[in-house]
């Protein structure tokens, strides 16, 4: 990895939060113009994963629990399906949220939101849930080579 | 209040309890919500029928959107009966997974392994309850890549190259019918089913909607197995876990054989246009070939997972037989036999996962003598090959039954005299089967078995007495699939 | 009870026997009570019925239904109600043999064994009492599955592949040719219920009656008409019980029975004779009775010799049915009856002189009279009432049968009933008089049993030098050859309870 | 060759639809099977979004100043589309991973001889 590169580990560590203000923009602004939780999703987990790449994935997964990631994919599709029960049991249709609110058109508001955000919490979770997977197996399999190289010097 | 919802609960309540198995993931609370959300799924389907025939076809609009702009659940008997098959096929699986996943798959992926199922069930129940062309290929998506994960967690490791290969293919399938849905939105402007029956007949002529309908008819071949595009199904039925094989070998290929209901009597099913391509011959001679090759390849199979999944390609050969006659009596037998082979193949896979469970062995071979020390087990099997050939009093015998009739109504002798050489041909795989079991000196092992616990035989039987039961009292299976079959051909949708 | 409820308790009763027979497995004197009382109450609640039916009434169960055209119904009627006596008596006779070959053979599974021949005859009553074609069919096929296990009762190569031809034969058989015949049946008939004169009278042509009759006649490959005769010699691997319910009780039985009943309900005799579309069937009956007469001869093996003989017997039924003269169709009902009693004698003494001295070849009994006089006594009778000879039973069913032929303007019938009796007499008189007039082999003794030679060769009383089976295995011999003889004086009986069958129902 | 550039994205479509088909079946690889499968799906997004965009037409929002806008649904659908393709590629490769671990190659002709053997 490029753990040794300080420019890429200064640059990085200045775009982070501006990943993930421009996650929070694209999320926020999907209501009103191209955008939403989709994209919003795998911008979040580009931050996440870029800082993995850098600072390695151990450092990754110490701001980002793999354990959080493996409740928040279930998470957000809770969410999602919830919010589509809640106006169910308000008495209209499955994934009807006109009575969310106390007007039809604020409840349909809130309840894009509510929905987009469950999009985000799994989008962003599953990708990173990919990438752990992967790069994870990785360094795994680094280890375990070095682990038996070690021991055959060994003897 | 709860009964205008039931399209929609259909689908939501596993979708719901799916997400909640993968938080919990210990195993027996995730089993505990896969059973109550399946039993939930499946007196919702009861439910539908018994109101689709009082008040014949429900529409139910997501998120309060009309159609055509909005997606629409659209429940008439046809998809209710196969909602019904489905969800009572995996309520009888279900109870008999938790012993037979214990014995499988290691104690952290057991969560995991009841997310799939239930996101399995939920793709399949949406895929046949939804109104809309491309909600299809989302759902069959959904329940397709579950099963790839469901199958890769077999014990054996040829259940990942079985997983990959049928992912590569059912990918390529899944991709077809895309293309097809693709074309016909651009020839029509629309993806809701209703709409797009109403509007494919004054443009069929048009070549986009010939290839349409090739595309689909090739991509939903390839879900369903159709011969010669079976090549996937074997090993993955073979190499996935018991209770996995059991469902997928039930419900899978027979939601696939529904999308060739809904897309030529419904979609292309105007004005008999359906009869005015070559697709019902084609379909007739890959059928007839499918009934009768994989069969012969049956015979020389030393897994007997995988012996009873060639099967599972020849029975559905019987199937799309059904279709391809296009008449009344068979579109009953082939709806009939999508109930019924449901049935005893889900029972048949069942069973042998019992025996798996106790001999950890799949081999016929190592099977010698093992009807003696697993009776019951063994006596199930019996009766539900007897079933799979055709045995009077049986439930395949009423679908065989009506098949028959239906070619003998257009004057296809020779067809009778096939569909029933296509139980010849059955009837000896299972005859080596049973002769096997039953005939041979018990070897060591085999001598010191015990009978499966309760929790498996018991789900199995109850297929076993299903089996029997649907041969003798018809009016839940014949009764519904007639009516279906003749609003299919009426077009009423 | 009403006669509609005996209709349901026959068939339950076999089938609740069949459960505590499993459920006593481990009490081997219980479970043979259980099986004997089973048989004896079966028999007593069949023979209730037979008052009503000789009255002129039709009991019947209606109801269950299958699909719209398809549904299990019963009616008894007089030949299903000859058939059902048969059986269920047989059963009671055949049960008290078994025990007695079973114990003295020490076969293994016995349970199996006893549960088995509960379900079969469960199958058999089932036949017998069948309203309607389905119904027929539905317990035709548990007959076969049923009696599968029995003659594969040994469970060594020979007996597999003996039981495999047994099933797959009768099987295939019946699914590629009897399953068409009758939905080809229902097309033109519209049902399958069983009417006196005929469902089919009237709206079939010659040619289809003609092609569905063969259909029917090698659909129903337990009548064993040449050339699907071939899995009763193979079947001959099994138990002589299981040889003794093939061929007396009920498989073969079953098979002839469908097809009598076939001809008179489905056809109707005066449609066949009308179109003489049978006739094709009389010529290869009569050949096929001849030919296996002629094969029978060949063999050495004594089974094998009565299974052709049976292939023969069989023949003449089908050619009653083929004939379809009201003689010659009562002549064919009464051979049903006649052959269950001799030639269950035939394979009870087989069964006995194999458990007594383990010989099985013909040419291996001879003196064997002397030291099992009783036996070989029972089948000189047996043989005799298979030959046709007066006074036993047999002759009257050979006699309407001929008569029938000459109604039917068959002449040559009469002729070859004449040299198949006589081919009866040169295969199964020869045994009689090698067990009688020859003297004992002297290097035969000390083969197989050890108390063979122990027996005193020559001198002693009679009763010192009998080696007798077990009694249990000579007592249902001697009475079923017994009753060979009373039957010679009841046809009239018979008669009156088979004219009812041509009658149109009241 | 004008009827060719009128109908180009059509053309573009089959392109990508034959090659990636051919590329799943003629490669042994299976990582070269998932990246043809991966092209072979792009192109259906291809064929789904190119109808949709009408030229000169903005995003569609609804507002009395646009009149010209492209239709939304291509893009609803293929995004959805994209997520299935997405996860399918994932699970392909994921499988491959485990396939290289227990049988240390991922060539399909080899497989067929491991699989044989056992």
């Amino acid at each position: 990895m490029m753990r040794d590169t300080i420019i890429l580990r200064v640059v990085v560590k200045l775009l982070l939060p501006a990943i993930l203000i421009f996650a929070l923009y694209v999320q926020f602004h999907g209501d009103y113009g191209p955008g939403g939780g989709f994209q919003a999703g795998v911008a979040a987990a580009a931050a996440i994963i870029l800082y993995g790449m850098i600072f390695g994935i151990p450092a990754a997964k110490q701001v980002v629990p793999p354990s959080v990631v493996f409740v928040m994919i279930p998470l957000g599709v809770l969410i999602y399906a919830g919010t589509g029960v809640a106006g169910l049991l308000l008495g209209d249709n499955f994934l009807d949220y006109s009575p969310l609110g106390s007007k039809p058109v604020y409840g349909q508001h809130l309840g894009i939101l509510i929905v987009e955000f469950g999009v985000l919490v799994t989008v962003s979770s599953t990708m990173l849930a990919i990438f752990y997977a992967f790069g994870g197996r990785a360094d795994e399999a680094d280890a375990a080579e070095e682990a038996r190289k070690d021991g055959e010097g060994g003897s | 209040m709860i009964a205008a919802h039931l399209p929609a609960l259909q689908v939501v309540v596993p979708l719901l309890a799916a997400p909640l198995c993968a938080i919990l993931r210990q195993g027996t609370i995730a089993w505990l919500i896969a059973l109550v959300a399946n039993w939930c799924a499946f007196v919702i389907s009861i439910a539908l029928v018994l109101q689709v025939r009082e008040l014949g076809i429900i529409s139910y609009e997501l998120g309060g959107w009309a159609p055509p702009i909005g997606i629409e659940y659209r429940v008439d008997l046809v998809n209710a009966f196969v909602l019904m098959v489905v969800s009572g096929v995996g309520a009888v699986i279900i109870p008999y997974a938790r012993k037979s996943i214990e014995s499988e798959i290691p104690r952290a992926q057991r969560g995991w392994f009841y997310t799939m199922y239930l996101l399995c069930l939920t793709g399949l129940l949406g895929v046949t309850i939804t109104g809309d062309a491309f909600n299809i290929f989302v759902f069959l998506e959904i329940s397709s890549l579950s099963s790839y994960v469901m199958i890769a967690m077999g014990r054996d490791r040829r259940a990942l190259t079985a997983s990959y290969r049928y992912l590569i293919m059912g990918t390529i399938g899944a991709t077809f019918i895309v293309i097809g849905i693709g074309l016909l939105w651009a020839m029509t402007g629309t993806l809701n089913l209703n709409d797009l029956a109403d509007r494919v007949p004054a443009i069929e002529e048009a070549r986009p909607v010939l290839a349409a309908l090739a595309f689909l008819t090739v991509g939903i071949s390839l879900k369903l197995a159709l011969f010669p595009l079976h090549l996937w199904l074997p090993n993955a039925y073979a190499y996935a876990p018991s209770a996995a094989s059991a469902f997928l070998a039930g419900t899978a290929t027979k939601v696939a054989i529904y999308l060739f209901f809904r897309f030529f009597f419904t979609v292309f099913g105007g004005e008999g246009f359906f009869d005015s391509t070559p697709l019902p011959e084609i379909i007739m001679v890959l059928s007839i070939v499918a009934m009768f090759a994989p069969g012969v390849v049956a015979i020389f199979q030393s897994n007997i997972k995988r012996l009873f999944a060639y099967s599972s390609v020849a029975q559905i050969g019987f199937i799309t037989l059904g279709i391809s006659l296009a008449s009344e009596p068979g579109l009953t037998g082939a709806l009939v036999h999508i109930a019924n082979h449901a049935i005893m193949k889900a029972g048949l896979f069942m069973l042998i996962g019992c025996i798996v469970f106790r001999l950890g062995s799949m081999r016929l071979e190592d099977m010698a003598g093992i009807g003696r020390t697993m009776p019951f087990t063994m006596a199930g099997i019996v009766v539900l090959g007897l079933g799979l050939l055709g045995a009077p009093a049986t439930a395949g015998f009423i679908s065989k039954w009506y098949l028959a009739e239906a070619a003998l109504l257009q004057g296809l002798w020779w067809l009778v005299g096939l569909i029933l050489l296509g139980s010849v041909v059955s009837m000896i795989y299972v005859g080596r089967v049973v002769e096997i079991a039953y005939f041979r000196e018990p070897s060591e092992k085999v001598a010191g078995l015990k009978e499966a616990p309760l929790s498996m035989l018991i789900p199995g039987w109850v297929l076993v007495i299903a089996t029997i039961y649907f041969g003798l009292d018809t009016t839940w299976t014949v009764g519904i699939a007639q009516d279906a079959a003749a609003s299919l051909l009426s077009a009423l949708y | 009870m009403s006669p509609a409820d005996h209709i349901l308790a026959a068939l339950a009763i076999p089938v609740i026997g069949a459960i505590l027979i499993a459920l006593c497995r481990k009490h081997p004197n219980l479970r043979e009570t259980v099986t004997l009382v089973t048989a004896v109450l079966l028999f007593a609640n069949v023979a209730t019925l037979l008052p009503v039916v000789l009255e002129g009434g039709r009991p019947a169960v209606y109801g269950f239904p299958v699909t719209h055209e398809l549904s299990i119904a019963f009616e008894v009627e007089p030949l299903g109600m000859l058939f059902g006596l048969i059986a269920s008596f047989l059963w009671i006779v055949n049960s008290v043999y078994s025990i007695g070959y079973m114990r003295g053979n020490k076969e293994p599974r016995q349970t199996q064994f006893y549960v088995c021949f509960a379900v079969a005859l469960a199958s058999s009553v089932g036949i017998a009492f069948a309203g309607n074609l389905f119904t027929l069919f539905v317990f035709y096929e548990i007959l076969t599955l049923s009696t599968y296990p029995l003659v594969a009762h040994h469970g060594d190569a020979k007996a597999r592949t003996g039981a495999r031809i047994y099933l797959v034969l009768l099987l295939s058989t019946s699914i590629v040719l009897f399953i068409p015949a009758f939905l080809w049946t229902l097309s033109i008939a519209g049902t399958l219920d069983f009417v006196p004169g005929g469902i089919l009278a009237g709206k079939a042509s010659p040619l289809a009656t003609g092609v569905l009759l063969a259909l029917f006649a090698f659909g129903i490959g337990k009548a064993a008409l040449m050339p699907v005769h071939k899995w009763l010699p193979n079947a001959m691997v099994a138990p002589t019980p299981v040889s003794a319910l093939l061929h007396a009780v009920a498989v073969v039985k079953a098979g002839v029975f469908t097809i009598l009943k076939v001809s008179i309900y489905i056809f109707g005799p005066e449609h066949l004779q009308a179109t003489g579309a049978s006739e094709w069937l009389v010529y290869l009956a009569t050949f096929s009775l001849l030919a296996a007469s002629v094969v029978a001869l060949t063999k050495d093996n004594l089974k094998a010799r009565l299974a052709y003989s049976t292939v023969s017997q069989l023949g003449y039924i089908v050619l009653a049915a083929a004939i379809a003269t009201p003689l010659a169709l009562i002549g064919g009902a009464l051979h049903i009856l006649m052959h269950a009693f001799g030639k269950i004698t035939l394979f009870f003494v087989a069964g006995a002189i194999h458990t007594a001295t383990h010989k099985t070849e013909i040419s291996q009994l001879n003196g064997i009279g002397r030291v099992m006089p009783f036996t070989m006594g029972a089948f000189f009778i047996g043989a005799l009432s298979i030959i046709g000879l007066p006074p036993l039973g047999g002759a009257w069913s050979k006699l309407y049968i001929a008569l029938g032929g000459l109604d039917g303007d068959y002449w040559f019938v009469v002729a070859a009933l004449m040299i198949s009796s006589l081919l009866n007499v040169a295969y199964l008189m020869p045994i009689v008089v090698r067990a009688f007039f020859r003297p004992p082999d002297p290097d035969d003794h000390g083969h197989g049993h050890g108390h063979e030679a122990a027996a005193p060769a020559e001198g002693g009383s009679m009763w010192s030098r009998m080696q007798e089976a077990p009694w249990l295995c000579v007592v249902p011999l001697c009475f079923t050859a017994l009753a060979c003889f009373v039957l010679f004086f009841a046809p009239d009986a018979v008669e009156t309870l088979l004219s009812g069958m041509l009658e149109a129902p009241r | 060759m004008s009827t060719i550039l009128a109908d180009l994205n059509y053309w573009v479509t089959v392109f990508l639809l034959v090659g990636g088909l051919y590329i799943v079946v003629a490669h042994g690889n299976m990582i070269k099977k998932l990246v043809g499968l991966s092209i072979f799906q792009t192109s259906v997004y291809l064929l789904f979004i190119s109808p949709g965009k009408i030229l000169g037409g903005t995003a569609p929002i609804l507002d009395d100043k646009y009149t010209l806008y492209s239709n939304p649904l291509p893009h609803v659908l293929i995004l959805t589309a994209i997520v299935v393709g997405v996860a399918t590629i994932a699970l392909g490769l994921a499988l491959v991973v485990r396939i290289h671990e227990s049988y240390g190659t991922i060539e399909d002709d080899d497989l067929t001889d491991l699989e044989s053997d056992t």
